[in-house]
């Protein structure tokens, strides 16, 4: 099974590249949720696998006696999906975010942060704007707000 | 009409939920379980309760700011991390109290610690899901 | 002593945690933070001070025995990036308090910081790998937040590419963890280190060795993987954009550091040299690339592309004196780069525009900030006396040494680039004239808090210069301890 | 001590200076030149314990770990230098008093002014190479702000810049060069180098380290082809020519040559490479100037010339042209300071400097006319000025060249006529000549102003009479660089001899090259044609290319569309990880037993590739949703058989908010359209099968290792045992690994903030709607 496994990981790992290589938004995000995928399962694989034999330490015994599946590579998995759970949810909001503000899905459009001033090619600059404001404005709007 | 369906349903459904959910946290330490997915099955709960009732009352009967919750488990978390430092062990140390209770068998700091997760969880859940709601 | 390790985590960890239960309250959040971020560097200073006196610190997390659990381990080297975390943190708390808007305060900016240092802290003081891991995400995701805090069209068109490179340099790194233990059992780095020596199996190992070297050096922006950091560098607000140029990078090098003067020595003709040839690569591209920019922030994210060559010169190299030019570089690139980016913040402040075009006569109106500008500018340029010298100085040296002559030619000719680079800022923001219209210009007043870290850090960049001997010292000390083994 | 005082009272002063300025206003210069006064002093009351061979040396370490030391060496050399530093900065800052007048900037003028003498001195009193570099760098520095003390001139920021970037260039080779040298001679002590000579000649790396430190030497004292900053440099204030770009800092290069002339000095190659550049820059230098018509840059090409011979004569390193290069060093400073400085008086007083709308101004500026005079005669080398003196043993040392001295005498001889010429240009006719037009009415110079020019002339004079106290300096300096003891005799009247007859010839062509001057001017430049095709072309076109390549590179590697970046990161992945794969022989071929697998194993297998396939393939969002969703349970599915069943309740629970987050979120996106052409999408397949493919080969590679299972095996021993759990892996997660927990909880906290902010806060919407919306009351 492991051989068949390395075979879904490579394609996995190639559809979630191909996927980040298009130019929409969404596909991106999916690209990023195959990656996330494909390292959990090679992290599996390569911690070998053994059938139903889960690291629960049975009631009537003190210690796990093999052949036991490996608890290391699942607790690691663990927090990766965790984590990676939580960066998606990131990014899929994130997505959306740029969506609206930027009013295209097309990452093509999405170059204004690259391409160097006076270039003609680009879309208008909107400079990032760290806006400064005396405190007694700050504090009315606050007391409005 | 499929609201009623769904509101009668929640009713009974939510503290179900919610008790599993304890349910799973507590019987993570031996069996299959734990704070992550117990924080999600609570965070299920709430977000059916929100779907069925609306989200103010959901943020009604959660009783606390979602965001205080996340701050909550991470300090739970933490706390059970510190424990053991002022008497003088390594942080994160398990601590284990002497009696064993009949439900939760041994008591200690790392089932402290999964609290905090599950706290942490069920805080970050509802604030994406609540915020997202009120888009 | 042990428990010391665990401050540089905590600390941040139980502020961040504070500051999110005082949500609203903005002024309790500055104070703290800055309070915090004072403890941290004391801790550090502490931390550092420990180990230059007794040696490597450990500390079992949990007081699980070393192979099994997570050890924190704080060499010199672990202990200087901490006190490097420590100074730029405080420096950007300092800075934030002037400098960042009451929309951002009121939406987490503090307790972010606090994570994202808290992060790097980890990342340093960890010896196990996937721990490593662990903390390189805690770092990404508070950079992701902060970098997006707010919500501009820039910063979340910068963000995108940011999340979605580094995203995917954290799948490449996850996927080498994998690895390794499938291939050791081991994960922690000294156990691992062992067991790598004993792998039957030297090409894949060196395979691995390649797979860390691409995901790290993602993280590092090295060349040919750094297009995330021109992208979006330049579009959070100031302080953000020092504390990432400070210190983002430097964990990739860090780490980088780390796996290949401790994991991966088997193949060091091979892998190292091909590391010296990024180098010398990554130097060349960074630079040319702020030699096109015309807006300050961008140009000074070039510059640190261009600095993270250097960085990985001393690791290619690999001698003593070579890792010790490395460590030192890390020293000075670390203050004299995030002294530059407060003083994009300043000339914003007084100017209203990042733009080399709209800036000028600020050499007349702002004799201070020139100064300000002109040690930490010219000490990234290697001029003498000032830190960058002696930083650049070490790595020629040991290069001359070594025979390695292209990289020593690479590394001087980059110098001189830097600082053309440089003096076309100083040509156009503080040379030039300034713009007829001056209604545009926003108030002349700007707060201490924006000035002080700025003269901290400037000041540091001519004070390491004329104490580079005992930096050199500690660098060699450092160096030392990471060949020690061998 | 003193030394240290010496150079670290100027930079003290330097921080001073401009409070100083305001408080003392027109008084500055004096008050300030009274450090420079007092620095010469001192010099001046070592000049007899170090003419008698002694020598001061001071050193404290700095970096001992590279042997870095910031010592201090002083001998007869140094002490010339120093002499002309402090001697002639004290008459600069004086005449910058009287130039500057009220400016609003002179505060900052005398701070770089005062830091470069510092700089000056410490470069030339320096005894670590090192420590010499650091000064040598900041004289550099402290020279560009000074060039662009003008700053709101466009040009004198690019000449600053033109002149930083070709002696920092040539900074970086002298780096090179000493570091490399260090290496072969054991130190950067000079005290140790200058001992090693013959150790360093016959290393392996002797040519490149004169090759490296002869570019900075050269880059620095304008040799041909650097030369062309210096003229360029004078876009900046007066004072700062006669001092920086005349008397002492074009000089530090010279003064190298000299100091280490006992190390590299001697061989052919040094021989021929001196010399040569040397000469080439002698004639050029001298034939430029004659047909430039703005004082300053006929002065600066006459600089660039007499650079040429100081360098020629070190070449030579004859006892004879070494004595003849310290002479010519000081008077070349005695002369070409004062007619810097009468230059910016004319300047000063009549607004132009070109020459050809000047003349007769003697009657209105006697004082600076007799000067003016007094440095010409000098600078033609006519008795009884002490630049006749020197003129004749500058003939003899050539005559006496070991190679080539008909060669070099000729060239001499050649350049002469022209220096002739021209220092009746610049010192004779804006004074005695023809009546001219200059746009103001003509006044005396200030007293400030007076002064320098008159002190340097005079002294000229006074050492041509008694050349004496001038043969003490030149006796210690010349014994320095030679290493021995040496007597200078300095006499006006030598006899009549061939080194006379060459003067005579040299004087009378120059007074005729000087009366066909207009003729020559109108008849073509040779500046022009140097102008098109010289160094300074090349600089610009160096610049111009450069800033393209700069350009095009930025543009194509961060060109701003991700789908490329992503392409570079994975074909470099591909590239590096793949080939060391292939050719260091990692790769190994599949454990067979490992293809064992159960029906239902297919089926899933089959599912999560099928899934796969439709995710990347269909044409509908909410198709690729669910498909991804197949992938994330199918996976589940997998953990589940085996044996990992907190893994897979998790993986379930995650898939499923995942796929509702997404869902919520994309259902406002956009449909998918097909953005890309068929060939790129192709071409993406094709890469992302290779990094898949690789991905494949790594595991399988991996797998054919056995299992090693030491963490393993205590985990299960103690997990109930120590950590009271029989779920290991829940153990493993909240016990023996807690502090990953921990940070994974930060990582979702930190997501849950984020994405609260995310949604919440909008700096960039209209105004009128509010940038933020208000925080919701709980």
């Amino acid at each position: 099974m492991e051989i068949v496994l390395a075979f879904i990981i490579g394609g996995l790992y190639a559809a979630g590249l191909y996927m980040l290589m298009r130019r929409s938004l969404v596909k991106l995000v999916i690209g990023l949720a195959l990656l996330s995928q494909a390292a959990n399962l090679l992290i599996f694989t390569l911690g070998r696998l053994i059938r139903g034999r889960p690291a629960l330490i049975p009631s009537d015994m003190a210690r796990l006696v093999e052949p036991f599946a490996d608890p290391v590579p699942q607790a690691l998995i663990l927090t990766a999906i965790v984590i990676g759970f939580g960066v998606q949810a990131f990014a899929i909001i994130l997505i959306k975010r740029a969506y609206q503000t930027v009013g295209t899905d097309d990452l093509d459009d999405m170059r204004s942060t690259d391409v160097m001033h006076g270039s003609s090619s680009a879309p208008p600059v909107n400079l990032p704007n760290d806006k400064w404001r005396s405190p007694v404005e700050a504090t009315l709007r606050d007391e409005g707000a | 009409m499929f609201s009623i369906i769904l509101s009668t349903a929640v009713r009974y459904l939510f503290p179900l939920m919610l008790l599993f959910s304890v349910f799973l946290l507590l019987r993570g330490h031996n069996d299959a379980g734990g704070g992550f997915v117990g924080g999600l099955v609570a965070a299920a709960a709430f977000a059916l309760y929100a779907i069925a009732y609306g989200v103010p009352a959901a943020r009604r009967t959660l009783g606390v700011d979602s965001r205080v919750l996340i701050s909550l488990g991470l300090l739970v978390a933490v706390g059970s991390g510190l424990w053991p430092v002022f008497s003088g062990q390594p942080f994160l140390t398990g601590v284990w109290a002497k009696p064993t209770l009949p439900v939760l068998g041994k008591v200690g700091t790392p089932l402290l610690f999964d609290v905090g997760v599950y706290l942490a969880v069920v805080g970050v859940m509802m604030t994406i899901i609540l915020t997202l709601a009120e888009e | 002593m042990g428990g010391l390790l665990v401050l540089p985590i905590l600390i941040p960890l139980l502020t961040a945690v504070a500051a999110l239960l005082a949500w609203k309250r903005r002024s309790f959040q500055r104070a703290l933070s800055v309070l915090s971020t004072t403890g941290l560097l004391g801790a550090a200073l502490w931390l550092l001070v420990v180990v230059w006196q007794n040696g490597t610190q450990t500390l079992q997390v949990g007081n699980w025995p070393a192979p099994f659990g997570i050890t924190l381990v704080a060499d010199l080297l672990s202990a200087i990036m901490v006190v490097l975390a420590g100074l730029i943190g405080l420096a950007v708390a300092v800075y934030s308090l002037g400098s960042m808007d009451p929309d951002r305060e009121q939406f987490g900016y503090y307790p972010l910081l606090q994570v994202l240092l808290m992060g790097v802290c980890g990342a340093f003081l960890t010896g196990d790998l996937f721990n490593l891991y662990v903390w390189f995400e805690v770092m990404l995701i508070a950079s992701f937040v902060l970098m997006t805090l707010g919500g501009e069209r820039a910063q979340l068109e910068g963000a995108i590419k940011y999340v979605t490179l580094n995203l995917m340099a954290s799948a490449l790194f996850l996927a080498g963890v994998g690895i390794l233990y499938g291939v050791t059992g081991a994960l922690n780095m000294a156990d691992l280190a062992r067991r790598l020596e004993q792998v039957r199996q030297p090409g894949l190992v060196t395979a691995l060795a390649l797979l860390f070297l691409i995901a790290f050096g993602i993280k590092a922006a090295m060349f040919p993987l750094f297009f995330w950091l021109p992208a979006s560098y330049h579009t959070p607000p100031v302080a953000v954009s020092a504390l990432f140029s400070g210190l983002l990078t430097k964990v990739g090098v860090y780490a980088l550091i780390r796996v290949f003067t401790l994991l991966f020595v088997q193949d060091v003709e091979f892998t190292h040299t091909l590391i010296l040839v990024l180098a010398g690569l990554t130097m060349v591209t960074g630079v040319l690339g702020a030699v096109a920019q015309t807006e300050f922030r961008r140009l000074l994210s070039f510059h640190i592309i261009s600095q993270i060559g250097y960085l990985l010169m001393g690791l290619g190299l690999f001698t003593p004196v070579a890792l010790a030019g490395t460590i030192f570089f890390m020293v000075h690139v670390i203050l004299a780069k995030s002294a530059l980016f407060l003083v994009s913040g300043i000339v914003y402040r007084l100017q209203g525009s990042y733009d080399l075009k709209k800036l000028g006569g600020l050499y007349r109106s702002q004799p201070v900030l020139a100064v300000l500008f002109l040690f930490p500018a010219l000490s990234l340029a290697g001029l003498p006396p000032l830190s960058g010298f002696f930083a650049k100085l070490s790595l020629i040296w040991a290069g001359l040494e070594a025979g390695q002559y292209g990289i020593v030619a690479v590394a001087l000719g980059v110098g001189l680039l830097t600082l053309f680079s440089m003096m076309k800022i100083w040509d156009q923001a503080f040379w030039k004239p300034a713009m007829e219209d001056d209604s545009t210009k926003s108030s002349q007043s700007s707060s201490w808090a924006l000035w002080l870290p700025t003269v901290a850090l400037a000041g540091l960049t001519v004070l390491l210069g004329f104490a580079a001997g005992p930096l050199f010292a500690l660098s060699r000390q450092a160096a030392e301890q990471l060949l020690g083994g061998r | 001590m003193a030394i240290i005082m010496a150079i670290l009272s100027g930079f003290a002063l330097t921080v001073v200076a401009p409070w100083l300025c305001r408080l003392a206003r027109g008084a500055t210069g004096w008050i300030i030149a009274l450090q420079p006064v007092g620095l010469a002093f001192y010099f001046a009351s070592q000049l007899h314990p170090i003419a008698a061979g002694g020598v001061i040396a001071l050193s404290y370490p700095w970096v001992p770990g590279l042997g870095i030391a910031l010592s201090f060496y002083v001998d007869g050399l140094s002490l010339l230098f120093a002499l002309l530093i402090s001697g002639i900065g004290a008459l600069v800052v004086i005449y910058a008093g009287g130039y500057l007048g009220e400016h609003p900037q002179a505060g900052r003028f005398y701070a770089l002014i005062l830091m470069f003498m510092a700089s000056m001195l410490g470069l030339v009193l320096a005894g670590n190479v090192i420590t010499m570099f650091v000064f040598w760098e900041l004289t550099s520095l402290s020279s560009f702000l000074l060039i662009g003390f003008d700053h709101q001139r466009e040009a004198a920021r690019a000449a600053a810049l033109q002149a930083l970037l070709v002696t920092g260039a040539g900074g970086l080779a002298l780096l090179a060069g000493l570091l490399l040298l260090g290496q072969a001679g054991g130190s950067l002590e000079l005290s140790t180098l200058l001992n090693e000579g013959r150790a360093i000649q016959s290393h392996p790396l002797y040519l490149s380290i004169l090759l490296l430190i002869l570019v900075g030497a050269f880059t620095k004292s304008a040799q041909v082809p650097f030369h062309f900053w210096l003229p360029g440099a004078m876009e900046a204030p007066t004072p700062v020519s006669a001092y920086l770009h005349s008397a002492t800092m074009v000089k530090a290069g010279v003064y190298l040559l000299a100091r280490l002339s006992p190390v590299l000095g001697g061989s052919e190659a040094w021989h021929y490479l001196v010399t040569g550049a040397g000469t080439a820059t002698m004639l050029l230098g001298a034939a430029v100037a004659l047909w430039q018509t703005d004082l300053k840059r006929i002065l600066a090409y006459s600089t660039v010339s007499t650079l040429g011979a100081l360098v020629l004569l070190l070449g030579m390193d004859t006892v004879l042209s070494v004595k003849a290069a310290m002479l010519f060093l000081l008077v070349h400073a005695l002369y070409k300071g004062a007619l810097f400085l009468i230059a910016g008086a004319v300047d000063h007083e009549t607004g132009t400097r070109e020459v050809t709308r000047l003349g007769r101004l003697a009657r209105a500026m006697p004082v600076t006319a007799v000067a003016a005079g007094l440095a010409a005669l000098s600078m033609a080398g006519l008795p009884p000025m002490l630049g006749f003196i020197n003129k004749e043993l500058l003939y003899e040392a050539k005559l006496q060249a070991p190679r080539a001295s008909v060669l070099v005498t000729s060239a001499g001889v050649l350049a002469n006529m022209f220096l002739v010429a021209v220092a009746g240009i610049v010192g004779f006719a804006p004074f005695f000549g023809r009546r001219a037009d200059p746009p103001r009415m003509p006044h005396e110079a200030p007293l400030a102003m007076l002064v320098g020019p008159a002190v340097l002339a005079g002294l000229g004079l006074v050492c041509g009479l008694f050349p004496d106290a001038a043969s003490i300096v030149v006796s210690a300096a010349a014994g320095a660089v030679r290493a021995e003891v040496t007597a200078v005799e300095l006499k006006l009247w030598h006899g009549i001899n061939p080194v006379l007859g060459l003067s005579l010839l040299t004087v009378a062509a120059g007074v005729g090259l000087y009366a066909a001057r207009g003729f020559l001017r109108r008849a073509g430049s040779i500046g022009d044609a140097i102008g098109r095709w010289g160094p300074r072309r090349w600089y610009s076109l160096l610049l111009a290319s450069l800033n393209g390549l700069a350009r095009v590179q930025t543009r194509l590697l961060q060109s701003g569309y991700l789908r490329r970046y992503l392409m570079v990161i994975v074909l470099t992945t591909v590239a590096l990880v793949g080939s060391t794969l292939l050719l260091r022989g990692g790769l190994t071929e599949p454990v067979p037993s490992l293809l064992d697998a159960r029906f239902y194993e297919w089926t899933i297998a089959a599912l999560i590739l099928l899934a796969t396939l439709m995710a990347v393939l269909s044409p509908s969002r909410l198709a690729a949703a669910a498909a991804l969703s197949v992938i994330g349970y199918g996976v589940a599915l997998l953990y589940m058989l085996f044996s990992a069943p907190d893994l897979a309740m998790t993986q379930f629970a995650v898939e499923t908010l995942t796929v509702i987050l997404f869902v919520l979120v994309v259902y406002r996106l956009p449909r998918f359209a097909s953005l890309s052409s068929r060939r790129a999408r192709l071409r993406d397949a094709a890469i992302a099968l290779l990094a898949g493919g690789l991905m494949t080969a790594l595991v399988l590679t991996a797998m054919t290792l056995p299992r090693d299972l030491h963490l393993a095996t205590y985990f299960a021993e103690n997990s109930l045992l120590l950590a009271k759990g029989r779920n290991v892996v829940n153990a493993i997660l909240v016990d023996f690994r807690a502090l990953d927990t921990l940070g994974e909880i930060t990582v979702l906290a930190v997501a849950g903030i984020g994405i609260y902010a995310l949604l919440r806060l909008r700096l960039e919407e209209p105004a009128d709607s509010g940038s933020s919306q208000p925080e919701e009351e709980v």
